[in-house]
C-alpha cells in the first residue's frame, strides 16, 4: 500500500510543478511594455458607475471623464490655473457678472461634428432638466435662472442665463460676480455631450441610455473611450482629431479599478500600476525608507472632521464642543497612526486655499478643556453621559477613532464608545441626526473658501450637526458674494469661520494629503491641491 | 493420492492493542482433487482466517503468520511474496465469498468484473475474455448470459448473484475454490441449487474445494473430509462418516446433538382465538408512479391463545410485512386484524401505545436491533418505565429480575450491545420484549443469524418463556427444522399469499402444495438426518 | 443462572449511569483527547482570568511606541497603536471563544432539532421544512445582517443569534441526512414497537446516534465562527473597538503582514491551535460516545 | 428521469418565489436607499431619480412588475451602474466566476482526492495524519488570509504569478483559483478519506484482491468507484458554495465576477441587482444540487436504473 501512497504523492508534486511551470508569469511587465508604447496604467479607486458627465458624482468618474471630455477651460496641472479648453479665450463683462467664451474653430467630436456653442447650452439645459436628477446641477446655481429651471420652477430654458451668440460664442449671465466661475467649467458636470448622440439613445432626460458606452460614445476630448469591461478596466486611446493632438503624449490609458487598496499596492509593486489612487499607511514607513522616490505626498483639498449633533445635550453646550475639541492631540494622532503624512486642521477650509489661510482660534489644550468641562458641570469627567462616535466602515477611520477615544477618555476622562456602521445606514443615520458624534469628511468641488463655509449653512443638506447662525448665514450667502474684491471677500469668510470654530459644532482634525505610489517614468503628473490630472501633460519615459 | 495442497500446523495470530489472539493456532489439513474438505465452527472458531491467510488475505498488521508450511504444488505458500501470492490468487486458489449480495462490486457489470482474472492471468484480450466469460456464465447457469454480461450485480437476486461469483471463481479453471459459507446467506430452495451446482462443476473440473461452513446439515451433504474447529484448533478431523457416526470429541458431539431434529409433541389447543386476522393487505410503493409491491395480499389466519404459530417462506415472500402489519409497525392497506376483539388497524395512537404493551416484536439481526447507544440497562429498562411497570426504585430490581429470566448474567448490566455475542444480543432483545410482560409476540427470525449450539439455547429458552408467561407467539423463519421445532401450527407464504396452513406434523408429513413440497425437498441434511434416524 | 434477585444487591451497581458519564469514562482515556480538553480547558481559565492576568489593559495605547516585535516588556510585541499583543489577544480570545461556543450552541441546538424532526417525520412535512432551509440558504446575508443591525441595535446577543441562523441551516441538513438512514434500521421499529412517543425516540435513540458527524461538524464550526465573528464586526454588528478578537486580530494582521508580522502569526497561533485542541476533543467524543469503537 | 428532473425543477419555484418576495422587501426596508451620498441630495434630485426608477409606485406595484419583468427575462436596470440592465451584468460577471469557481473546483477535486485517498490507505498512521491535519487547516483558513500569503509568496517573492487580475496576463488564474479551492479541497479530502475507508472495508474488494488483482487496481478499479460517491454528492453544493463565496477571492484578485457585484450591490442598496444576483444564484443552487444528484445516480447503477 505504501508503494501505491508514494506513487500517489510523487505524481501529485510532478502535477503541481508542471501546474507552476506551465504558467510562468508575463516576461515584459505592464510598466515597462507601457513606457515604451506610451500606454499609461492608472490604478482607480472604485469602478466608475457609468460615464456620463451630467449623471456620475466620484472621483473615479472624474478621473476618466476628463479624459474623454473637454469643457470651456482646462487647468494647469501644476498650478491649477485656468488654461483654454474648448474656449480658445474669454471675457470678463466689468461688474464680474457676464462672460462670453469664444470656441476654438479646431474644436471636433469624435464622428467629425464642430463643438458648437449650441451644444454647450443643450448640455447644460440637460444637465439641468429635472427629471434627469443630476446630482451636480448645483454647479449652475451662480448662473442666472438656473436654479429656478433645475427645481421646475420655470419651463423654458430661454430665460436661464446662458446664450448661444453665434456658433462660437456663447454668453453666461450671472447673478453675482462669482470669483470660482471658470473652475466650475472645467468640472466635468459642465461638459458638452453631443445631442444626436444622446438622442439616439434615448431621451434628453434619459439615465438608463446606453449612450456612454465603447462603440455607442461621441467625446470632444483628448482620447476615446474602446473598452470598458466591467470591474477590471476601462481602456481609452488618444484621438487623432483633439485640436491639441499633437500635444497629447500618451497614446492610451487604462483605468483599473482598485477598491482594495492593499491589492493596488500589491499591483503597483508586481509593475502592473504606473501609479495606485491610493497607499495603505502601513506600508508608508517602509516606502519612505527603502523607495521613497516612489511615494508622493501632497497636500489636498479636503478636511476631516468630527461633527457633533448638537440638538442633542450634553452637545448642545458649546463648552462640552470646544473642551472635546481641545483635547484631541492633533499633532501625536498625525504623528503616529497617520504615518506624519497629514497637517493638522482647525479650521474647516484648508489653509492655502488660493490664498486664503483660516484662522487659528485653539489649539491643543487639555487644562483650558477640562476647566470647560467643570464650567459645564462636569468637573474631571464625572457624570458625563456616555456616548457614540460614529463613523463608516473603514480600516483608517477606525484607527483614528480608536485613537481619539483614548485622548478623550484620558484628557478628559469621559467613556466613548465607538459605532461603525456600514456606509448607507452611515448616511441614514447622519440625515437623520441620530448620532452624538460623526465622522465626517469634505472634499471641495472647486477651490474656493465657499466650498467648505456654504456647507454649515441653516437647513443646508450638508450640515447635518444643527448649526444655525444668522449672521453666519448672511456672510455666506450675501456678504461674501457680494464683496467687490478678493482680500475683502477672505476677510469675509474668515469672520463667518471664527463664528463657526468658536461655536464649535465641527472638530476640524486635519487637513487630507493626496497619498499614491508613481513609477519614476511617468513625467508631467504632478500632485496638486485637486488631485486634478490634465493627461495632456502626462507622458512616460522609460527607466534608466 | 498427491494432495493438491497440504497445510501443516499452521498458525495465525492477531495481535490487537488489547493482547494477542490466536485465530489459528497448529491446524494441518489436505485438500485431494476432486474432493471436498469441510471445515466447520462456530463463528470465531478461526475457519476462515485458516483459509484466507493461506493467500495473504487477512489484514497485515495486526495478523501475521507466525509458524507452518502451505505446499501447493510444490511451493510453500506461506513463504511466497506478495507478487508471487497474486499469481496464485484467482488462478490456483480461487474463493467464493459468503455473501453475494456484497462480494460484486456493485458499481461494475458483471461481465467487467468477470473477465478481469482472465485478462489479468492470462492475459487474454478484452473481446476473448468476454467470450469465455460468457461460456461460463451460462455453465453456471444463467439464462440469457450474453445479455446478463452487461448487467449490474443488483439486477440479479441472491441465487444468481452467487451463480455469478461461482462462475466468477471457476473462469481460471483453479485447482483449489475456497467455498466460505456459500451459500449461508441464500433461501433453502436456492441453497440447494446452489450445492447442487458447486458438486456438478467439481466432478466436471476435478476442483479441490475447501468448504467452509457451520452448518452441519449442508456439510453433511457434500463433504468428503471434515475438520472440526473451535478456538483455532481442529479438534477433531475425518472422512465424513467417522464424523457423523463415531464422534470422539465431546464438542462435535455438542454440534450433533444440537441439530434441532425433534418434533414438537403437539398438544391440542383448545383455548379461545387470540388473533384474527382477515384479507389483510399491505402494499407499498416508493413513489406515486412506481409500480405497487404486493408484499402481503389477501391474507387470513387465526391463533388460538397459547398457541406458537411458524411462519414460513423465502425472503421476499412477506412473512415479515405480516408480522409488521399485525404490530403496526407499518399501516396495512387494507384488511382487519383483530387482537383479543380489538381491532388494530383503526387505532389511533394513545390506544395503540397500550396495545403495543401487549404485544412485542424480537427481530432478526440481533446487531440492528439494539441500539448500539444504550447499555443493557437502559435498554430494558426503558419500556419498564414507559408503561409504569417499574418505578425508579423498583427499577434496578426489576432489569435483574428480567436479565434473569433470558438468563444474562447480572454483571454485565452496564455493557453495551456490541459487547456481547450474538446469542446474548438475541438475549437481550427478547428481555425487552418481553419487559412489558406481553401477551402476544412476533418473532421474526429470532434464531437465523445465530450458531446451531446458541440456536438451540435461543429456542429452548423462547419456549420456557412461552410456557411460562402464557404467551402466544407468531414465529417467523425460513428454517424449517427450527420451525418444527418450536411451533404446534404452521402457514406457509409464497409471493405475498398464504399457500398451505395446518398442524405441524400434517404440513411436513404431508404438505399439500407443490411449493411446500419443493421447500420440503431442499432441506439439507439428508446424510445427517438418515443417520439419526438411523441411530 | 435463575439466581434469585435478593442475592445480589442491586445498589453495588452503579446505577443509572448514562451514555454521557460512560463516553466521560472512555475520553478520560483517550490521550490526544485530553491534551485538547486541557489545552482548551487552560484558555478557557486564561480567559477568565485575563483581567486580573493580562500584562497590561487590552486598550492601554502608547501612540508614541507604536508597533514593535517581541520585546521583555512586551512578549509578543506591541499594535500600530503601542497596544501590549499579547493583552489584546488574551482578551480577544474572550469574545472569540465566546462567540465561538455560544453561536455554535445555538446552531447546535437549533439544526439538530430540526434535522431531526425533518428526516424522522418524512414526507411533506420534510419536504416543506427542507425547503425552508433552502430558502434561507438563498437570502442575502448581508442584506439580512445590516437589517438586523439597523431594526435592534449593535449588540452581542445579536451577532450570536446571526451567526447561529446561518450555521444550523448546514447542521440541519447533516443531522437529517443521518437521521433519516437511522430510521431505517431496526432498533428504531423496536423502539416503535415498545410504544415510544416520536419525541422519545428522537431524543433517545436517533440523536446519539446520529452524534458522530455532528460533533465533528461542530469542531470544524467553532473556528469559522470565529471568523464570521469578524466580518460581522467589520460591518457594525459585533464588538467595537478597542475590544478586539482573534478574528479581528487576524484580518488587522493580514493587512499589515509584510511590515508587523507577529501581528498576524500570534493571533494565528492562538486560533490555529485552539482550533487543533477542539478537533482532537471533538474525534475524541466521537469516539467515546460510540461505544463501538472504545475498546480498542 | 426527465420527469423526475421536471418535477424537482417544479418544486424550486416556489421556494424561488419565496426567496425573491422576502429579498424584495428585505432590501427595501434597509435603511439607505440608493441614491444617497455623502453629498447631500436634493429633494428634487431625489424625486427625480425615484421616478426614473418607478421607485415611486406603490410597493406591491413594484413589486408585480418586477415579477412579470422576471417572467420575460428582464430583470430591471441596475440602479448603481446607469445605463446597464441587470441582465448584462450579470451575465458579464458570472462567466468569469463559473470559471473560477471551474478551476477552483478542478483543484480542490485532485488535490482532495489525492490527499484524501492517500490518507485512507493507512488510517491512523503518519500518512493519515499529516494530510488531514493538513486539511482541517485547510477547511479553517480564511481566503482572506490564504489570498493575501499566496500572492505574497508566488507573485512578488518569487515573482512567478501576476498578483492580481483574470484573463489580462498569462498565469493569472492560478492563484485566486488555488486560494478559492482550498477550503474545498480540504473538505473533498475528509469526505474522500471517510468514503474511502468505508469502502476499503467491504467484501467486494476481498473478492477484487482473491481474483490476484494488483493493490493499485483495486482501488482505483474497485474502490474509488464507491469511496468518492460523497464526493460527488458534495459536488452540486460545493460548485454552488464557489459560485455564491467567491466575493472575497474577487477583491483580492481583483476579478471581475459575480461575488463583487452581489456584494457591491448590497452595499450600494442597488435593489434590483441584490434581486437579480440573489434569483440568480438561487436558480444556480436548485440547479447545480439537482446536477450532482443526476451524477450521483448516473455513477450509482442501481439509481441510474430507477432513474430510466
Amino acid at each position: 500500500m505504501s508503494f501505491l501512497g508514494n506513487r500517489i504523492f510523487s505524481m501529485a508534486v510532478i502535477v503541481v510543478v508542471l501546474y507552476l511551470n506551465g504558467c510562468g508569469g508575463p516576461e515584459v511587465n505592464q510598466v515597462e511594455s507601457g513606457n515604451r508604447d506610451q500606454i499609461l496604467h492608472l490604478g482607480n479607486g472604485t469602478e466608475p458607475q457609468g460615464l456620463d458627465p451630467h449623471i456620475v458624482t466620484g472621483v473615479p468618474e472624474h478621473h476618466i471623464i476628463t479624459a474623454l471630455f473637454e469643457g470651456l477651460v482646462l487647468k494647469n496641472p501644476y498650478t491649477l490655473e485656468v488654461e483654454p479648453g474648448v474656449a480658445e479665450r474669454w471675457e470678463i463683462s466689468e461688474d464680474g457678472r457676464t462672460y462670453t467664451f469664444y470656441l476654438r474653430e479646431a474644436a471636433v467630436w469624435s464622428n467629425g461634428d464642430p463643438v458648437t456653442a449650441e451644444d454647450f447650452r443643450w448640455s447644460w439645459m440637460r444637465a439641468l432638466t429635472p427629471e434627469l436628477g443630476s446630482l451636480y446641477n448645483y454647479m449652475y446655481f451662480p448662473i442666472v435662472n438656473a436654479e429656478a429651471f433645475a427645481n421646475g420652477e420655470i419651463d423654458s430654458f430661454d430665460q436661464v442665463g446662458v446664450k448661444v451668440l453665434d456658433d462660437r460664442t456663447l454668453q453666461v449671465q450671472l447673478y453675482e460676480p462669482t470669483p470660482y466661475l471658470l473652475q466650475l467649467f472645467d468640472h466635468y458636470s459642465t461638459f458638452p455631450v453631443h445631442r444626436a448622440n444622446i438622442e439616439a439613445f434615448g431621451s434628453i432626460s434619459d439615465r438608463l441610455s446606453q449612450w456612454a458606452r465603447e462603440g455607442n460614445m461621441v467625446s470632444n476630448g483628448a482620447f476615446e473611450l474602446t473598452e470598458w469591461k466591467i470591474n477590471s478596466h476601462v481602456r481609452v486611446e488618444r484621438r487623432a482629431s483633439y485640436w491639441d493632438a499633437e500635444n497629447v503624449e500618451l497614446n492610451g490609458i487604462v483605468f483599473y479599478p482598485t477598491e482594495n487598496i492593499t491589492t493596488e499596492e500589491r499591483m503597483f509593486r508586481d509593475h502592473m500600476l504606473h501609479k495606485t489612487n491610493d497607499v495603505p499607511l502601513d506600508k508608508i514607513p517602509l516606502y519612505r525608507a527603502e523607495k521613497p522616490e516612489l511615494i508622493e505626498l501632497a497636500p489636498y483639498l479636503g478636511t476631516y472632521f468630527y461633527a457633533f449633533n448638537i440638538t442633542k445635550p450634553p452637545f448642545d453646550d458649546v463648552r462640552i464642543r470646544r473642551a472635546l475639541g481641545m483635547t484631541i492631540d492633533r499633532e501625536l494622532l498625525i504623528d503616529t497612526v497617520l504615518q506624519g503624512i497629514n497637517t493638522a486642521a482647525y479650521g474647516i477650509t484648508p489653509p492655502g486655499t488660493l490664498g486664503y489661510s483660516p484662522p487659528k482660534l485653539f489649539g491643543f489644550d487639555p487644562e483650558l478643556a477640562r476647566q470647560l468641562l467643570a464650567e459645564a458641570g462636569y468637573p474631571d469627567g464625572d457624570g458625563f453621559p456616555p456616548f457614540e462616535i460614529l463613523y463608516n466602515t473603514s480600516e483608517a477611520h477606525q484607527k483614528i477613532a480608536v485613537a481619539i477615544q483614548q485622548m478623550w477618555q484620558q484628557h478628559l476622562n469621559i467613556k466613548v464608545t465607538l459605532t461603525n456602521q456600514e456606509w448607507k445606514v452611515y448616511l441614514d443615520t447622519l440625515n437623520n441626526m441620530d448620532f452624538d458624534v460623526s465622522r465626517r469628511a469634505w472634499i471641495a468641488d472647486y477651490i474656493d473658501p465657499n466650498g467648505f463655509l456654504d456647507m454649515f449653512l441653516t437647513g443646508g443638506g450638508n450640515n447635518r450637526t444643527g448649526f444655525s447662525n444668522e449672521t453666519y448665514d448672511r456672510i455666506i450667502q450675501e456678504g461674501a458674494p457680494k464683496a467687490t474684491d478678493q482680500k475683502e471677500r477672505y476677510k469675509l469668510f474668515a469672520e463667518a469661520e471664527t463664528i463657526l470654530i468658536n461655536s464649535m459644532p465641527v472638530i476640524p482634525i486635519y487637513t487630507y494629503s493626496i497619498k499614491h505610489l508613481k513609477r519614476e517614468s511617468v513625467k508631467g503628473m504632478p500632485t496638486n491641491l485637486m488631485a486634478y490630472y490634465n493627461y495632456k501633460y502626462v507622458y512616460l519615459e522609460a527607466e534608466e | 493420492m498427491q494432495p493438491l495442497l497440504s497445510v501443516k500446523d499452521l498458525r495465525i495470530h492477531f495481535h490487537t492493542r488489547n493482547g494477542l489472539v490466536r485465530a489459528v493456532d497448529g491446524i494441518s489439513y489436505d485438500v485431494h482433487a476432486g474432493k471436498t474438505t469441510a471445515i466447520i465452527g462456530e463463528s470465531g472458531s478461526g475457519k476462515s482466517v485458516a483459509c484466507y491467510g493461506l493467500l495473504g488475505l487477512i489484514p497485515k498488521p495486526p495478523g501475521k503468520v507466525e509458524g507452518g508450511t502451505a505446499d501447493f504444488g510444490g511451493k510453500d505458500l506461506l513463504q511466497l511474496s506478495e507478487a508471487e501470492l497474486r499469481k496464485i490468487r484467482g488462478r490456483g486458489i480461487s474463493i467464493i465469498f459468503q455473501d453475494p449480495m456484497t462480494s460484486l462490486n456493485p458499481y461494475l457489470r458483471i461481465g467487467d468484473q468477470m473477465i478481469e482474472p482472465l485478462q489479468l492471468h492470462f492475459g487474454m484480450k478484452k473481446a476473448e475474455a468476454w467470450k469465455r466469460a460468457t461460456a461460463v456464465l451460462e455453465e453456471v447457469g444463467i439464462r440469457d448470459a450474453d445479455r446478463r454480461m452487461n448487467s449490474y450485480p443488483f439486477e440479479f437476486s441472491g441465487g444468481m448473484r452467487q451463480r455469478v461469483v461461482i462462475a466468477m471463481a471457476l473462469i481460471t479453471e483453479p485447482e483449489i475454490i475456497i467455498a466460505d459459507e456459500p451459500t449461508t446467506a441464500l433461501d433453502v430452495t436456492v441453497q440447494a441449487q446452489i450445492l447442487k451446482l458447486i458438486a456438478e462443476l467439481q466432478r466436471n473440473h476435478n476442483i479441490g474445494v475447501i468448504f467452509i461452513s457451520h452448518d452441519l446439515s449442508v456439510i453433511s451433504d457434500i463433504a468428503d473430509d471434515i475438520c472440526v474447529m473451535k478456538n483455532g484448533e481442529i479438534v477433531e478431523q475425518g472422512s465424513r462418516q467417522q464424523i457423523f457416526e463415531q464422534a470422539q470429541h465431546p464438542y462435535t458431539k455438542k454440534l450433533l446433538d444440537a441439530v434441532p431434529d425433534t418434533h414438537k409433541d403437539i398438544v391440542e389447543n383448545n383455548d379461545s382465538e387470540f388473533l384474527v386476522v382477515e384479507n389483510l393487505c399491505t402494499h407499498f410503493s416508493s413513489s406515486r408512479r412506481a409500480p405497487v409491491v404486493k408484499a402481503v395480499d389477501n391474507v387470513s389466519f387465526k391463533i388460538k391463545r397459547r398457541e406458537i404459530v411458524g411462519l414460513v417462506g423465502e425472503s421476499g415472500s412477506g412473512k415479515s410485512t405480516i408480522g409488521r402489519s399485525i404490530l403496526r409497525l407499518v399501516d396495512p392497506t387494507s384488511g382487519s386484524v383483530k387482537i383479543e376483539g380489538t381491532e388494530t388497524t383503526a387505532l389511533g395512537y394513545r390506544d395503540l401505545k397500550m396495545l403495543r404493551r401487549h404485544m412485542q416484536m424480537i427481530f432478526q439481526d440481533p446487531y440492528a436491533s439494539l441500539n448500539p447507544r444504550m447499555s443493557v440497562y437502559d435498554t430494558l429498562a426503558e419500556p419498564l418505565l414507559l408503561h409504569k411497570i417499574a418505578t425508579r426504585k423498583t427499577l434496578d430490581s426489576a432489569v435483574f429480575e428480567l436479565m434473569d429470566s433470558v438468563e444474562l448474567a447480572r454483571e454485565s448490566v452496564l455493557r453495551y450491545p456490541h459487547e456481547f455475542s450474538g446469542g446474548q444480543r438475541q438475549r437481550i432483545a427478547i428481555g425487552r420484549a418481553i419487559a412489558t410482560k406481553p401477551k402476544f409476540i412476533v418473532a421474526d427470525e429470532p434464531v437465523s443469524a445465530l450458531d446451531v449450539t446458541i440456536q438451540a439455547q435461543i429456542l429452548d429458552l423462547l419456549l420456557e418463556l412461552v410456557d411460562r408467561y402464557e404467551l402466544t407467539m407468531l414465529f417467523i423463519s425460513h428454517d424449517l427444522a427450527v420451525v418444527r421445532y418450536i411451533a404446534d401450527r404452521i402457514l406457509v407464504m409464497c409471493q405475498g399469499e398464504l399457500v398451505e396452513s395446518g398442524h405441524s406434523d400434517q404440513v411436513f408429513d404431508n404438505p399439500q402444495h407443490p411449493y411446500t413440497q419443493t421447500l420440503l425437498k431442499s432441506v439439507p441434511g439428508k446424510y445427517l438426518h438418515d443417520e439419526i434416524a438411523a441411530g | 443462572m435463575t439466581t434469585a434477585i435478593s442475592e445480589i444487591d442491586p445498589q453495588e451497581l452503579p446505577k443509572g449511569v448514562s451514555l454521557w458519564q460512560d463516553a466521560w469514562h472512555r475520553l478520560r482515556r483517550n490521550k490526544l483527547a485530553m491534551i485538547g480538553a486541557c489545552y482548551l480547558i487552560a484558555v478557557i481559565i486564561m480567559a477568565l482570568l485575563t483581567p486580573w492576568i493580562a500584562p497590561y489593559a487590552y486598550d492601554a495605547q502608547d501612540l508614541r511606541l507604536g508597533a514593535t516585535p517581541p520585546s521583555a516588556a512586551h512578549w509578543l510585541g506591541t499594535d500600530l497603536f503601542g497596544r501590549d499583543l499579547l493583552s489584546r489577544i488574551m482578551y480577544g480570545g474572550r469574545i472569540s471563544l465566546l462567540v465561538g461556543f455560544i453561536a455554535t450552541a445555538v446552531a447546535l441546538v437549533i439544526g439538530v432539532t430540526y434535522g431531526a424532526i425533518a428526516g424522522y417525520v418524512g414526507g411533506r412535512v420534510d419536504a416543506i421544512m427542507m425547503r425552508l432551509v433552502d430558502i434561507l440558504y438563498a437570502l442575502p446575508f448581508m442584506i439580512f445582517i445590516i437589517l438586523l443591525m439597523v431594526v435592534f441595535g449593535r449588540n452581542l446577543l445579536l451577532m450570536f443569534l446571526a451567526i447561529g441562523v446561518v450555521e444550523w441551516l448546514t447542521m440541519a441538513r447533516i443531522v437529517r441526512g443521518q437521521v433519516q438512514s437511522l430510521r431505517q434500521q431496526e432498533f428504531v421499529e423496536a423502539a416503535i414497537s415498545i410504544g415510544l412517543s416520536p419525541a422519545r425516540i428522537i431524543w433517545k435513540h436517533l440523536i446519539p446516534n446520529a452524534l458522530g458527524p455532528v460533533i465533528v461538524y461542530t469542531t470544524l464550526t467553532i473556528p469559522s465562527v470565529m471568523l464570521l465573528e469578524a466580518f460581522l464586526s467589520f460591518l457594525g454588528l459585533g464588538i467595537q473597538p478597542p475590544q478586539s478578537s482573534w478574528g479581528l486580530l487576524i484580518s488587522h494582521g493580514v493587512e499589515t503582514m509584510e511590515e508587523y508580522p507577529w501581528l498576524l502569526i500570534f493571533p494565528g497561533l492562538a486560533l490555529t491551535m485552539t482550533l487543533f485542541a477542539l478537533n482532537f476533543l471533538g474525534d475524541g467524543l466521537r469516539d467515546a460516545l460510540d461505544p463501538r469503537v472504545s475498546k480498542d | 428521469m426527465f420527469k423526475f428532473l421536471g418535477l424537482r425543477l417544479l418544486q424550486a419555484i416556489p421556494v424561488l418565489l419565496v426567496v425573491i418576495t422576502v429579498t424584495f422587501f428585505l432590501v427595501r426596508a434597509a435603511p439607505g436607499g440608493p441614491f444617497d451620498d455623502e453629498k447631500a441630495v436634493s429633494p428634487q434630485v431625489k424625486a427625480a431619480l425615484e421616478a426614473q426608477y418607478n421607485l415611486d409606485q406603490p410597493m406591491h406595484q413594484q413589486f408585480f412588475s418586477y415579477l412579470i419583468g422576471l417572467v420575460q427575462g428582464d430583470m430591471g436596470p441596475s440602479f448603481k451602474y446607469p445605463g446597464r440592465s441587470v441582465d448584462e451584468l450579470i451575465f458579464q460577471g458570472f462567466p468569469v466566476t463559473a470559471e473560477l469557481g471551474l478551476y477552483a473546483l478542478l483543484f480542490a477535486v485532485a488535490l482532495g482526492v489525492l490527499a484524501g485517498v492517500f490518507a485512507s490507505l493507512r488510517p491512523n498512521t503518519k500518512q493519515d495524519y499529516i494530510p488531514m491535519s493538513a486539511a482541517m487547516v485547510g477547511i479553517c483558513m480564511p481566503s482572506f488570509l490564504l489570498g493575501p500569503i499566496l500572492v505574497l509568496v508566488f507573485g512578488l517573492w518569487f515573482d512567478v504569478l501576476p498578483v492580481s487580475g483574470w484573463g489580462n496576463s498569462p498565469g493569472d488564474k492560478i492563484l485566486p483559483s488555488l486560494t478559492l479551492g482550498s477550503t474545498y479541497a480540504a473538505y473533498i479530502a475528509r469526505l474522500s478519506r471517510s468514503g474511502m475507508l468505508e469502502i476499503l472495508s467491504q467484501d467486494y474488494l476481498r473478492t477484487a484482491r482473491a481474483k490476484g488483482l494488483p493493490e493499485h487496481t483495486v482501488i482505483i478499479k474497485h474502490a474509488l468507484r464507491g469511496g468518492l460517491a460523497p464526493v460527488i454528492a458534495f459536488l452540486g453544493p460545493a460548485f454552488a458554495g464557489l459560485l455564491s463565496g467567491s466575493f472575497v477571492v474577487e477583491t483580492i484578485f481583483q476579478i471581475p465576477g459575480l461575488g463583487r457585484f452581489y456584494v457591491q450591490a448590497a452595499f450600494n442598496r442597488d435593489y434590483t441587482m441584490i434581486l437579480g444576483t440573489t434569483v440568480f444564484l438561487s436558480t444556480l443552487i436548485v440547479f447545480f444540487n439537482l446536477l450532482s444528484d443526476v451524477l450521483a445516480a448516473w455513477l450509482n447503477p442501481r439509481l441510474r436504473y430507477q432513474f430510466k
